[in-house]
């Protein structure tokens, strides 16, 4: 996929409730070769945008589940048949809540461990740095990226996870400042630390974190959440070459 | 009609509240109880067009459990529908 | 044909059962021409509470200064706003949800957002920033570990969902709150300078809109006499007073209402508050000189049966009126159905200037506005001045103040006292990053955050020693505002207008009345002097439990400006090698201190009074030092004096983007931590005004607290410019940064030496105390 | 003994969660649906000492919902105790 206009269109999804919205508008318009575009949840196509992002913040309130009653959203069909067609979809925080329960990406999201809601920077660590999402990375990268949320507990059946695992869909894992995957480091209970992963073509990702709140060195969220943006960029730009 | 809905968490799924609770009640002079797990409870009344059967309207909603009220992934659900 | 509710008059046993007093009973009848009916008392019961009409607090508050050449709107109205330059400003207000959250921390806590909020998006503000200003009891009390958890929790569910970055705030802990916590929500939003909204009804024959959730019978629970004693035996007994939050609702009305404000297809809008549908559109019509029709059978319910006058005194969330010319009403339709909010004609505006209540074709009530919303009868208290400072309070000697022996290990116990130990655990909860304008998080001085597209920024600030104030209200008052400014100050920003919440005691007991005008005056001169206008504010009365009142606690909420945000900094140490200077007077006292409180157990003395001055020309100064990017940080001491200062700076050293490396090793690995060697002078043990026991008590000179104090430093090159630039205020070179302990002598004698990691332990111990 | 408690919403207070859900349902093709109430549903086993009778471990469980389980300000609860 190569957009014509040398830009690459981002599509941020607009539901009721969401609140990281204009946060992940904003991120993008810090990119030179990107342009961003709201597309309201009524909508019935994206507008013919080159990748989707479905934002953080509580759609619905995140009554009832978190995403439960997004997902149901007329964009939500376009959305499913742009993933279907390999479009590259990130949901950030709620919106890989509505990911999962679309049922684009395994698994489940669980309430925190500690039961409260938890906003702090968390160092992630690359586990797969052969997707279209994380291919600016190495393997083993750290990344230092804020989390906020109330249900960010990954959870999945070991079946599913050993088939994950083995298929590389694990993509990003909380670690310490050593890349180490302690306790201590997973802000939410999420088994084997996991924090982002991919569905099994590598064109839909979820994580818990926000790499749009850390785009500018002179905010208080540093720059690492750059590499997410500018790798899908490339890979809309047909700049990369990405093994899926 | 009357429904209620049970949701709880799968088994084998991890219930962070029913294990927190479980933690709690100890300290608060509750001893003896173990497998805690809190799900969901939702009633509601619903109207179907005239004539449907009790048989159509329990369809009805496990249909709306499927889809909506529970996430079969991690959660499980039983529900009654009393006419009424 | 005329109904119940017409023919019924309410008489002077059910004004008194409903609050007002046979005087005030009097006033209305001669208000009305006659008895009241039953919705009209109701309706007077509520407007004419304190709460409502501010009788005893007004005149008092009238010594405020409220204006300046950048207050573009004073209070007043739902909140203040302040120019802040390229054509933008910002509007400001606090509020107190105390007593719902006492009964129901969560939600009490939640809805107070809420309310917060609304206020400020009804002046066509998009909210930015949300602070939260708390009171409790020890936290050994296992009550006070739940109202502390369920206060937090309900902040940050609906600050959360709403998407407003909760970014300030203040925890203190004092017995006299055990039975009364404060909840003083605040929060701030962005417009420009020439969009300001004021809810004002206007347009004869123009709509009268209700916007937002039904309307149920929340918290009616005071006025329900009406209903068991008097009107309709049959309705349920129980009522729900507690009011449920729904931030995802609150957050569409944000979202509709900036609509339909900055498409100007409203004329004007005012949220349903304290008293619900009848202050609002009172209020609504008496500042327009106007009159309202509200036809309260036309308002949608949640529960069917409700009375007219539940109604209109319903406290139902998330509801906003507004003023919609009939050409409009279309188009306001199809923006509220868009974000699937209820949106419903419920009146019209008249040329009568009375509040009219219509009940199925009948009117039921019929109050001139004017006199309802704004002319309640003013209360005068006599004030007495209390017992408790009836003998002035003199400053403690030595006498019964045995200095710590250990001072290393009485900064530790300073710094895991929970009035100075670290609130992550609390702020941690709230998001302080959405919206993506945050530039300095929660852990320090104050919150600093970018107005986007300009190189401008703001910063803000809660403050006040309930204590202090409990010793000397004028002086605690004034020392309020001057630290809140001075919190600024050391973030670089510019202090420029100050918001209030003044919690007290019952204002009909002469000493609680002392208390408040001599707290309102301290705030009035030092806002005078350090340039901060009141904007706006909040009074709450009746803070007692048992007959016993909390601490006075005037809490200030204040605004800062940069031209050039990038300026800013903070309090953390930064490079070795890098001097320490402390700027401001020597000597520092142990009346009303956190030394007193915590390793003496006793609180009493009297406090020293803010030289606003020299507060003033030292804030400039540090200002100024900051703004040529002369500092490499600053900090206020405040509670637990110089040590801790100076510990908060080195522990800060260890901080990276807000979170603590977690394990201390980690961060010694990296090297993060940053101590310090401190030498300090014999001068601050006899410093002028202080009491001849202070000299030989090194422990005074650490954690002894005076107003008008600061921790800086800079790059040892940088030294010689800074002292010109601080040439008329008192500073002192007293170490450099070095190591990753903190090390303090006085006079070649070591004091102590702690590893900053030990500090941070210390500091970072309140979690296990909620545990 | 196996313990089943319901916790809903205080009649008459407000309870955002149904309502939205309420809202939401027809959209999904769903109709006839009012009066939703969500709430919670916790389940536990409960082996008191030796000798407890039912009605003893009722009035356990009863002071748990109080204490715990529920929050009787703005919650009513209901339960059932099973032997077995
Ligand atoms: N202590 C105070 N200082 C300054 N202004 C105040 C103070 N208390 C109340 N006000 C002003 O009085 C008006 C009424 O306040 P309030 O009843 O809290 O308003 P609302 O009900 O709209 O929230 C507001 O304009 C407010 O700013
Ligand atoms: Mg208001």
């Amino acid at each position: 996929m190569s957009p014509a206009s040398g830009r690459v269109r981002f599509g941020v999804v607009v539901f009721p409730g969401s609140n990281c919205d204009t946060d992940a508008h904003h991120a993008i318009s810090t990119f030179p070769d990107a342009t961003a575009q709201y597309l309201w949840h009524k909508d019935t196509d994206l507008a013919g945008v080159d990748a989707v992002i479905l934002p953080g913040g509580f759609s619905y309130g995140d009554y009832l589940r978190c995403g439960a009653i997004a997902r149901f959203s007329p964009i939500m069909q376009a959305v499913r048949d742009f993933a279907a067609d390999g479009g590259l979809v990130i949901g950030i925080c709620n919106g890989f809540q509505i990911l999962v329960e679309s049922g684009l990406l395994p698994g489940g999201l669980l309430r925190n461990m500690g039961l409260k809601f938890v906003c702090r920077y968390v160092n992630l660590r690359v586990e797969n740095p052969a997707t279209p999402f994380t291919h600016t990375c190495r393997e083993g990268d750290l990344l230092r990226i804020i989390v906020k949320h109330n249900e960010g507990n990954y959870a999945v059946d070991p079946t599913t996870l050993a088939q994950m695992k083995a298929r590389g869909q694990i993509v990003l894992r909380y670690a310490d400042a050593h890349g180490k995957l302690t306790p201590a480091a997973n802000p939410n209970g999420s088994v084997e630390n996991i924090a982002g992963i991919c569905n099994e073509t590598f064109n839909v990702f979820g994580m818990m974190p926000h790499p749009e709140n850390s785009v500018e060195a002179h905010m208080a969220g540093g720059t690492d959440g750059r590499t997410i943006f500018q790798a899908m960029i490339d890979s809309a730009l047909g700049r990369a070459e990405v093994k899926a | 009609m009357n429904v209620r809905v049970y949701v709880t968490p799968k088994k084998g799924i991890l219930d962070p509240q029913g294990a927190t609770v479980e933690r709690a009640l100890p300290n608060l002079g509750f001893s003896g109880v173990s497998d805690v797990r809190i799900g969901k409870f939702i009633e509601f009344r619903l109207d179907p067009p005239p004539g449907t059967t009790l048989e159509q309207a329990r369809a009805t909603v496990d249909e709306m459990c499927r889809k909506l009220l529970a996430n079969p992934i991690i959660e499980d659900f039983t529900f009654t529908v009393d006419e009424g | 044909m005329t109904s119940d509710y017409v023919s019924r008059r309410a008489d002077v046993d059910a004004a008194v059962k409903l609050g007002l007093t046979a005087d005030e009973y009097a006033h209305i009848c001669e208000i009305q021409g006659g008895e009241p009916t039953y919705v009209e008392l109701a309706v007077y019961s509520l407007m004419w509470s304190e709460h409502c009409s501010y009788k005893h607090s007004k005149p008092v508050l009238s010594r405020f200064p409220t204006s300046g050449p950048r207050v573009l709107q004073g209070p007043g109205e739902n909140a203040g706003v302040v120019d802040v330059g390229d054509g933008w400003a910002v509007a400001m207000k606090v509020e107190s949800h105390n007593h719902p959250s006492a009964v129901e921390p969560f939600q009490g806590a939640a809805t107070g957002v809420g309310g917060i909020v609304r206020d400020i998006f009804t002046m066509g503000a998009r909210p930015i920033v949300s602070c939260d200003s708390l009171r409790f009891g020890e936290l050994d009390e296992p009550r006070q570990r739940y109202l502390l958890d369920g206060v937090v929790g309900g902040i940050a569910h609906y600050g959360n969902c709403l998407g407003i970055p909760t970014v300030c705030g203040e925890v203190y802990f004092e017995p006299s709150y055990e039975g009364n916590c404060l909840v003083n929500a605040m929060a701030a939003g962005l417009l420009r300078a020439d969009g300001i909204v004021r809810a004002k009804a206007a347009g004869i024959g123009n709509h009268v809109v209700l916007i937002g959730n039904k309307t149920g019978r929340d918290g009616i629970g005071g006025a329900s006499v009406l209903a068991s004693q008097e009107f309709d035996e049959t309705l349920e007994e129980k009522r729900p007073s507690v009011q449920v939050g729904d931030p995802f609702t609150e957050k569409k009305l944000i979202e509709a209402c900036l609509e339909l404000l900055h498409g100007r297809l409203v004329v004007s809008m005012q949220d349903l508050g304290a008293a619900g549908l009848t202050s609002s559109s009172s209020e609504m019509a008496s500042k327009g000189m106007v009159g309202l029709d509200i036809h309260a059978d036309r308002v949608p319910l949640r529960e069917a049966d409700m009375e007219p006058w539940e109604i209109m005194i319903s406290e139902s969330q998330e509801r906003m009126l507004s003023i919609v010319a009939p050409a409009k009403l279309a188009a306001v339709r199809e923006v509220c159905e868009r974000w699937d909010l209820d949106c419903t004609v419920i009146g019209e505006v008249t040329d009568t200037k009375m509040l009219r209540i219509w009940w199925h074709g009948e009117v039921v009530g019929d109050i001139p506005a004017r006199r309802l919303a704004d002319e309640a009868p003013i209360v005068r208290t006599p004030s007495v001045k209390p017992a408790y400072l009836v003998d002035d309070p003199v400053a403690v000697t030595d006498a019964g103040y045995p200095p710590a022996a250990d001072l290393g290990a009485a900064l530790a116990e300073l710094l895991a006292a929970p009035n100075v130990a670290d609130k992550r655990w609390a702020w941690e909860q709230y998001d302080y990053i959405v919206q993506a304008n945050t530039m300095q998080i929660p852990g320090g001085d104050a919150a600093v955050l970018r107005i986007k597209g300009t190189p401008r920024g703001i910063a803000f600030t809660n403050d006040c020693n309930g204590r202090q104030c409990y010793l000397d209200p004028y002086r605690g008052a004034k020392a309020a505002v001057a630290e809140a400014a001075r919190n600024l100050s050391c973030a670089g920003a510019l202090p420029v207008a100050v918001t209030d919440c003044l919690n007290f005691g019952n204002p009909e007991k002469g000493d609680i009345f002392w208390q408040f005008e001599q707290a309102v005056e301290g705030m009035a001169q030092a806002c005078e002097a350090l340039d901060t206008p009141v904007v706006s504010g909040n009074v709450s009365f009746y803070n007692e439990s048992f007959g016993k009142a909390i601490y006075p606690t005037p809490m200030v909420g204040m605004l800062g400006l940069y031209d050039d945000v990038s300026v800013h900094i903070d309090h953390s140490f930064k490079d070795e090698g890098d001097v320490v200077l402390l700027l401001g007077p020597d000597g520092a006292w142990i009346d009303g201190s956190e030394y007193q409180k915590v390793h003496y157990g006793r609180v009493e003395g009297r406090i020293p009074d803010v030289d606003l001055e020299a507060e003033r020309r030292l804030q400039a100064a540090l200002r100024a030092a900051i703004g040529r990017r002369l500092l490499k940080s600053a900090h206020d001491c405040a509670e637990g004096g110089l040590a801790v200062a100076l510990a908060e700076c080195a522990i800060g050293s260890g901080v990276n983007g807000g979170t603590r490396y977690a394990d201390p090793e980690a961060a010694g690995a990296a090297g993060r931590w940053r101590g310090a060697d401190i030498g300090l002078p014999e001068a601050l043990l006899a410093a002028p005004g202080q009491p001849p026991g202070a000299a030989g008590r090194p422990d005074l000179a650490l954690f002894g607290e005076a107003p008008t104090r600061v921790v800086v430093t800079c790059a040892a090159d940088d030294v010689g410019t800074l002292e010109t630039l601080l040439a008329d205020v008192p500073h002192r070179r007293i170490g450099v940064v070095t190591g990753e302990d903190l090390r303090c002598t006085m006079a070649g004698n070591e004091l102590f030496s702690v590893p900053v990691s030990a500090l941070c332990a210390a500091y970072e111990s309140l979690p296990d105390r909620l545990a």
